[in-house]
């Protein structure tokens, strides 16, 4: 047999998430098996591990994976936190793991071990991606973000990726994370673009809960004609934002935005098996599942080192087109999507329409590790 | 010579005693008893959770002194190791210089925060650790180019305590009783023996006339200090031995885990993991820290293992498997909670001791 | 024992103890208490230190419960009824320990006591009388009131309204003597008033002037009970039941 | 006349704007068994409580031996030997009798931080402790569980820990209240020996007459927080302000009438 | 009858300071608002800062009320306030979601009305919960406060996990009733219309408070009842009734407390009442151990202070609720305003 853990978050805050994630992670093998679930003649086994989203936990449960299950790669963590203190049980261990879905830029950068696999994005291309979408002459950008280490970085990616096209932000504002009066942030922001012209936008990362879009909407920004941007989220996040048609930024999925075979299967089969679309993590657990049975299929043994040599500078097909994980950092490298929202009255949450697919060679990820 | 290891506090329960000794012996000879990777870290876990539970009880169950910050001084002697471990090179004196500075500080800090708070009153003290303890975390998160953030630190330990390094090639073969000999067992016993000498610690210090002293403070600290002892004075002592242990404790935590974060040794989930093993095992009996910390973690660990058994046993019920999936763990945790709360108010060891 | 019914009051009396045993933890306490309180009158129960005393008005209310036996208050059965309900069939309690709520203002105490609506001012003014210092600090946590003080708080919570019986366990302990009689007063105003009292007191000379049958407790049962006169009127016998040496005042 | 053990100058203390003890100057000597009485509310405990620390004076000062201790805590003037037991029983309620008194023998021998020895080696202090036990007639008790005694044997066990830590300045305010006229005797009998123990000095509350008329050397009187009498027993016994406020004038006879 | 003789304390003047010392707390309020006028210096922002701090001040009373009086009364230390808070969210906002018709139409009565509706389901079930609570979690752990710290955070466990068993572990977003988008402008001011709604319950709420502690014998019931259950029996009054009934009413207002929070959030989780309860503590602490005036207080201080310092430095706002706890409380160690002298 073929055995493969998935190491995740099942219970805790994000238990929506890694739902999201397991589902996708079985039916990408699924797909890739084409409904058999075996590779080169071999059963694919799945065993399930609960971090409880504790790093001392994925730690052990990782090298319980590894070490008693003997399995022959590992697939997760939902949280960077978490994900950092598994990296080094890949290497003692000589063997792989694909992260998905955490998102830190470490984890494929200074942390990074050439054990590591990363099927999903990381917060630069988040950034980068956004900023392209956003940048524009006689467009003006403030920031909002958490005031730690996540929110700090993923504005300097997308101030980066800004000064790459030659903008820079006109103010940058963190909040602490758990805030959930935004008036004094707002009133900071308004303060800073209100005298400004052109077309202002407020660019807003913001993880978990707080919501500061509906709040610093509440406060009726089109007073200064402040817009809002900011990247993609779950569907039941898109709920919340039907009164923000119009609003633009880059995103890693939705259903109706890529085009290509391995989305229309999952679209429909999502559909027939749990009657609702696939969502972000869907897509992402599905695409390391896919990768997980191409490697496998094209190194030919479950031997690690074959699989390295095989996955590096491998491109593979997912629903979000074709990926490819680049040699240096092992980092996979993918299209991103444009988009501008969009309200439906019968559609339960706001719809983010294609503006403009960003390939690969789009999108300059700088490579840190 | 048992009554002086265990300084004169036997179990005086027959199922405690047999309790404990059973517990002991599964800790002694875990690795040969229950090999695996996740079994032996469940032992290394159990037997330092058996520490700070017990130096938590010192000032809760003997000193009736809630802190909220114990976790706090469990990180510093956790982070001490990983930042020296880190700066100073992997090795064995960074392991101890970390661990005595990092239990030094936590005595401090213990001081600082007792001399300023305890003087006021008892309530007093439970609000200013919440306090210090948050802030602390925030710090911790926001110095993240020393402490890592959020992510935490990873660190390599001495090679003879990793998995790489084997041993007893000649006598043994490099295996005993079909169990190989590396560091990762030597680790363990290091983890062991250090909790086993703390522990004994803890016991002799609540056996002592000191230990007593508390114990009057916490039912009347008036009258305490009436008949001439100087409450701030022990409270303070008992609040700084309490977090130097709970710091040493952090140390071997860090060693076993080679990694340091905020979620690990710091975070409020675990403050209140500790109660809940002190209040399960029996507060002021420094026993129920080995209970309560036992049975907590291994329900942590095996609580989902169970359930997706009855889960599967339910099958086709209506509404059950959905109740006993794997997922729904915490559900059960709570339930557990409340009816050990219920049928051992005295927790486990007072229940075991026939009290109320 | 059974010379009870002729203690020159009138029908039946107003409670019955009959044959209680009561536990406390594993401890046999009261082992078959039998003890009459007459209509009207104020009935004495008297006993060395740790006899059982507080253990039987406790019993009564309703804070311990008697595994054995009956309680006739008034003709019912209140073994075994909520201590509210019990309250409120017409007992009034003064507990041993006081029973003060320390953080409640004496206003705020004597409000509570008066269950069935606002304080009757007349009977106020008469408790006033009797508990000077009462008024002074009418609006004073009662937790910083002196022990005499909270002693005096203690009895007229229990007197702010009328109740059949009284239930008063050492009432005059760490009162001053001016007081002690005042107190006495008041005490004798509500049995004129038809009340009945059954009271436990140390001071033998307040008993004396006040009791008018007595009972004498040892060892969880009542082993003499009769006129208070013919005991105050024998000090061997006092000698033999409770170990009186000291002449009484 | 020798220097005085105790003495307190012009102490005072304010509750909010009620003078609850109001200039009380007085000198206390050794050998020497002062009965303090007054009305319910007089001062007495308040009196008590600021000489051993547990309120803070307003004003005013308090001296042991020629030294003044007004700020010191608690515990210091404890040590220092000035000892108390308390009107409403104070103890600790879920440790048995026999550790009560351990620990005050404990703390009277200064071996309180002691952290490496365990206490059962201490034996000397148990047999100090189960020694007192045995004067107050508690020795059988020593076992059970403080909160489980009867309110007399609680009022017994008070006056244990006070002779536990022997102090210069023994304390009593009323320990016989509630105690049954078989057991008053035991404490009044130890209080007398205290007084015969010529370098202690008592202070005794008590609303009891016949105790002070057999006890007392001298009667201090104190009236809404002031110091109204001071003398002899039967002078001050016989005067208006004891008649009046304490006695209560025209009211000597009620108990007999009622 | 002869009187006892009389005796009448020594009063000396208590000084001013003394006298004022009760009313120090309220004046704090606009000592507050006014050290913010000129920490701010834009009175625009100013008056945007102060109005939405007033509101959201409301809104933790509102969460906090029901703890406060819990707490306070009863000695209880309930940490599982905070399912109250999510199911009573859950509870409302389910509703609200199934009567899109009135919350869509741009009514201010309309809208209201579905409020009133969602106010009143959340408040009936968490009333019954309490009352479920109170049976079976808190009753045996009366007077131990460790224990009730943790049966409460069981039930607390237990509550959220039944959140998502019911609803699911997502987060769910929606929108306010039409009539609460958006804000009223003055000049460069901005005051959310929600705001003002929740100004509107909490002033009620406040009031009605007051009005059954200060004017039915419940509140002395409870507090007498908690130093001395035995004694408040043997008045009279049947407090195990008492205390099952101010323990309901307490979860009832956290679950109205729940539906205006999660209305102000526009999404609700199983965590979301778990995660407001540090600030909820807080304010119930310099308050003042079961004081409501003083959680009224509190609560205001603490979404003023909030709102001034994260615009005036927002790196501090991380602390400012802390610093303000440690400040009140060497100030005055028992809250601002004490009403039970807890151990
Ligand atoms: N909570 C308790 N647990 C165990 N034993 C108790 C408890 N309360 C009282 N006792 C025991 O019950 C016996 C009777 O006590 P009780 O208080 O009724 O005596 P009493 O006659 O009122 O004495 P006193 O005059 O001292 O008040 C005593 O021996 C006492 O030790
Ligand atoms: N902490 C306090 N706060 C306010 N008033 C107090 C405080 N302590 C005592 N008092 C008041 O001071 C006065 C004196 O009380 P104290 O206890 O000294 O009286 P006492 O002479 O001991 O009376 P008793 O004989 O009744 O015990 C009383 O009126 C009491 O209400
Ligand atoms: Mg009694
Ligand atoms: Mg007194």
């Amino acid at each position: 047999d073929i055995k493969i853990a998935h190491v995740y978050g099942k219970t805790g805050p994000f238990e929506a998430y890694a739902k999201q994630s397991h589902d996708g992670l079985m039916l990408g093998l699924e797909y890739a098996t084409g409904g058999t679930m075996e590779v080169n003649g071999e059963k694919i086994v799945v065993i399930e591990k609960d971090t409880q989203l504790k790093p001392e936990n994925g730690k052990a449960l990782l090298e319980e994976a590894y070490g008693d299950d003997e399995v022959d790669l590992a697939i997760g963590p939902v949280s960077s936190g978490v994900a950092l203190a598994m990296l080094p049980v890949a290497e003692e261990y000589e063997k792989l793991l694909i992260v998905e879905p955490a998102v830190a830029d470490s984890i494929t950068g200074s942390n990074w071990n050439r054990y590591i696999f990363r099927t999903s994005r990381n917060s630069s291309q988040d950034a980068v991606a956004s900023a392209i979408a956003l940048a524009g002459d006689n467009v003006h950008i403030a920031t909002l973000a958490q005031d730690y280490a996540f929110g700090r970085d993923g504005i300097a990616a997308f101030r980066e990726a800004l000064a790459a096209q030659g903008h820079e932000i006109v103010h940058e504002e963190f909040a602490p994370t758990d805030t959930t009066d935004f008036t004094a942030a707002g009133e900071r922001i308004f303060n800073a673009m209100k005298d400004l012209e052109g077309e202002k936008k407020l660019f807003i990362i913001w993880a978990g809960g707080g919501n500061p879009w509906a709040k610093i909407n509440a406060m009726d920004p089109s007073r200064f004609g402040i817009e809002f941007a900011g990247v993609g989220n779950i569907l039941a996040a898109l709920k919340g934002f039907k009164d923000f048609a119009g609003m633009e930024g880059g995103t890693y999925y939705y259903y109706e935005l890529p085009d290509n075979p391995v989305n229309d299967w999952l679209v429909k089969t999502h559909f027939e098996r749990f009657d609702s679309p696939p969502d972000f993590f869907t897509a992402g657990g599905m695409a390391a599942g896919i990768a997980a049975v191409e490697a496998i299929k094209k190194a030919g043994s479950t031997d690690t080192e074959a699989l390295i040599t095989a996955m590096e500078g491998m491109e593979w097909e997912t629903p979000k087109g074709t990926m490819q994980f680049r040699a240096e950092d092992h980092q996979a490298l993918q299209p991103m999507y444009h988009f501008k929202l969009r309200v439906e009255d019968d559609v339960e949450w706001a719809i983010p329409e294609l503006v403009r697919e960003l390939s690969i060679d789009d999108l300059p990820i700088p490579v840190r590790n | 010579m048992i009554r002086t290891l265990l300084s004169g506090d036997l179990p005086r329960s027959r199922v405690l005693a047999l309790l404990l000794a059973v517990i002991l012996i599964c800790l002694a000879f875990a690795p040969f008893l229950f090999p695996g990777v996740r079994t032996v870290d469940t032992a290394a876990r159990i037997c330092i959770f058996i520490v700070l539970v017990a130096s938590y009880d010192l000032l809760l169950g003997y000193g009736g002194i809630v802190s909220f910050a114990h976790t706090m001084f469990f990180g510093m002697g956790a982070y001490g190791v990983a930042l020296t471990s880190t700066h100073m090179g992997r090795g064995f004196d960074a392991l101890a210089i970390g661990s005595i500075t990092g239990a030094a500080l936590a005595a401090v800090l213990a001081l600082l925060i007792g001399l300023f708070s305890l003087r006021v009153r008892a309530i007093f003290f439970a609000m200013i650790t919440l306090a210090v303890a948050s802030a602390v975390a925030v710090l911790v998160s926001q110095l993240s180019g020393l402490t890592g953030g959020e992510d935490g630190l990873t660190f390599k330990i001495p090679r003879e305590l990793g998995p790489a390094f084997k041993f007893g090639k000649e006598t043994f073969d490099g295996a005993l009783f079909g169990v190989k000999l590396n560091g990762k067992l030597l680790t363990y016993y290091l983890i062991f023996g250090g909790s086993a000498l703390l522990f004994l610690a803890l016991l002799r210090v609540v056996n002592s006339p000191f230990g007593r002293v508390l114990q009057a403070i916490r039912e009347n600290d008036f009258r305490a200090e009436a008949i001439g002892y100087k409450v701030v004075y022990y409270r303070v002592t008992a609040t700084c031995l309490s977090a130097a242990i709970a710091a040493l404790s952090g140390s071997l935590y860090a060693i076993w885990l080679r990694y340091v974060g905020p979620d690990t040794t710091l975070s409020m989930t675990i403050m209140i993991d500790i109660l809940l093993m002190v209040v399960i095992g029996g507060m002021g009996t420094i026993y129920g820290a080995v209970i309560g910390a036992t049975l907590f973690v291994l329900a942590q660990n095996y609580l989902q293992n169970l359930m997706s058994v009855l889960s599967g046993m339910t099958e086709g019920w209506p509404l059950l498997p959905e109740l006993l999936s794997p997922d729904r763990w915490l559900l059960w945790l709570g339930v557990l909670f409340i009816l050990s709360v219920y049928f051992f108010p005295s927790g486990v060891v007072g229940r075991l001791r026939g009290q109320r | 024992m059974s010379d009870l019914a002729q203690t020159g009051t009138t029908g039946d009396p107003i409670l019955r103890i009959e044959g209680i045993y009561t536990n406390i933890a594993q401890y046999h306490i009261l082992q078959g208490v039998d003890l009459h309180v007459p209509r009207g009158g104020v009935t004495m129960l008297l006993g060395r230190n740790g006899v059982g005393k507080t253990t039987t008005l406790r019993s009564v209310i309703g804070h311990w419960r008697a595994h054995r036996g009956r309680i006739l208050f008034d003709g019912d059965d209140i073994t075994r009824i909520p201590t509210a309900n019990i309250a409120r069939a017409g007992l009034g309690f003064v507990p041993e320990d006081m029973g003060i709520f320390a953080d409640l203002t004496v206003e705020e105490n004597m409000v509570l006591a008066a269950v069935s609506g606002p304080i009757d001012p007349a009977r106020l003014d008469w408790i006033f009388q009797a508990f000077p210092p009462l008024k002074t600090f009418w609006t004073s946590e009662a937790g910083n009131l002196s022990g005499g003080q909270k002693q005096m708080l203690s009895i007229a919570r229990a007197m702010i309204e009328e109740r059949k019986l009284y239930l008063i366990d050492e009432p005059t302990k760490g009162l001053a003597p001016a007081i002690i009689s005042t107190m006495a007063r008041a005490l004798k105003d509500l049995k004129d008033q038809g009340a009945s009292i059954l009271m436990v007191e140390q001071n033998f000379a307040v008993a004396k002037a006040l009791g008018d049958t007595a009972n004498v407790m040892d060892d969880g049962r009542v082993i003499w009970s009769g006129e208070m006169a013919e005991l105050a009127g024998d000090p061997t016998l006092q000698e033999r039941l409770m170990g009186l040496s000291m002449e009484a005042k | 006349m020798t220097a005085p053990l105790l003495t307190t100058d012009d102490l005072t203390v304010r509750f909010g704007g009620h003078v609850a003890v109001d200039a009380v100057t007085c000198a206390f000597h050794a050998g020497e068994l002062t009965a303090i009485v007054g009305p319910n509310g007089a001062g007495k405990t308040t009196y008590f409580n600021l000489i051993s620390g547990q309120i803070p004076a307003s004003a005013g000062r308090v001296t042991l031996n020629g030294q003044d201790i007004s700020t010191a805590s608690v515990s210091t003037r404890t040590k220092a030997g000035i000892g108390r037991a308390f009107q409403m029983t104070n103890l600790f309620p879920d440790l048995t009798v026999l550790e009560n008194v351990r620990l005050v023998v404990q703390a009277k021998a200064g071996r309180g931080f002691n952290l490496w020895s365990m206490v059962t080696g201490h034996a000397d202090l148990i047999d100090q402790a189960e020694d007192i036990l045995a004067r107050v007639r508690l020795l059988e008790e020593r076992n059970q569980i403080v909160s489980e005694l009867s309110h007399g044997n609680q009022r017994k066990l008070e006056v244990a820990l006070l002779i536990a830590l022997d102090p210069l300045i023994y304390m009593f305010d009323e320990p016989t209240a509630g105690m049954s006229v078989d057991e008053a005797p035991v404490v009044l009998d130890l209080i007398a020996d205290l007084k015969a123990q010529s370098d202690r000095t008592v202070l005794l509350v008590e609303h009891k007459m016949d105790v002070i008329r057999t006890l007392a050397d001298r009667i201090i009187v104190l009236h809404n927080g002031a110091l109204a009498a001071d003398g002899a027993p039967a002078e001050v016994m016989a005067s208006d302000i004891v008649q009046e406020a304490y006695m209560g004038r025209g009211l000597e006879g009620v108990l007999d009438h009622v | 009858m002869s009187t006892a003789p009389e005796h009448s304390p020594t009063m000396a003047r208590s000084s001013v300071t003394d006298r004022l010392a009760p009313y120090a707390p309220l004046m704090l309020v606009p000592v507050l608002a006014i050290a913010g006028l000129i920490a701010v210096q834009n009175p625009a922002s100013w008056l945007t800062l102060t109005v939405s701090g007033l509101a959201m001040g409301m809104m933790i009373f509102l969460m906090a009320s029901g703890l406060t009086l819990v707490f306070g009364l009863m000695d209880v230390i309930n940490f599982g306030h905070g399912a109250f808070v999510s199911v009573g969210a859950f509870i409302g906002i389910s509703v609200l979601l199934t009567l899109g018709h009135l919350t869509n139409a741009p009514s201010l009565g309309l809208n209201l009305l579905a409020i009133l509706a969602a106010v009143l389901a959340a408040m009936a079930a968490t009333a019954v919960m309490g009352w479920a609570f109170e049976r079976v979690i808190v009753k045996p752990v009366y007077g131990n406060h460790l224990s009730q710290i943790l049966v409460t955070m069981g039930g607390l466990i237990i509550a959220e996990q039944l959140i998502i068993v019911l609803w699911g572990p997502e987060e769910i977003y929606f929108t306010r009733p039409e009539a609460l988008k958006g804000a009223l402008t003055f000049g460069d001011a901005a005051i959310e219309k929600y705001r003002l709604v929740t100004v509107g319950v909490g002033l009620a709420v406040f009031a009605a408070m007051r009005f059954v502690l200060r004017r039915t014998k419940i509140g002395l019931i409870v507090r007498a009842g908690v130093q001395n259950g035995e004694m408040v029996a043997a008045l009279g009054y049947r407090l195990r009734l008492v205390f099952i009934g101010v323990f309901i009413a307490g979860s009832a207002l956290a679950g109205l407390g729940g539906v205006m929070w999660g209305l102000y959030q526009e999404v609700i989780t199983a965590h979301m009442g778990n995660q407001a309860m540090i600030l909820i503590f807080i304010v119930v602490i310099i308050g003042g151990l079961g004081s409501v005036e003083g959680c009224f207080i509190g609560a205001l201080l603490v979404g003023l202070l909030q709102n001034y310092i994260a615009f005036v430095e927002p790196k501090l706002a991380l602390v400012s609720n802390i610093a303000l706890m440690v400040a009140i409380l060497m100030w005055r160690p028992m809250g601002m305003i004490p009403v039970v002298k807890a151990k």
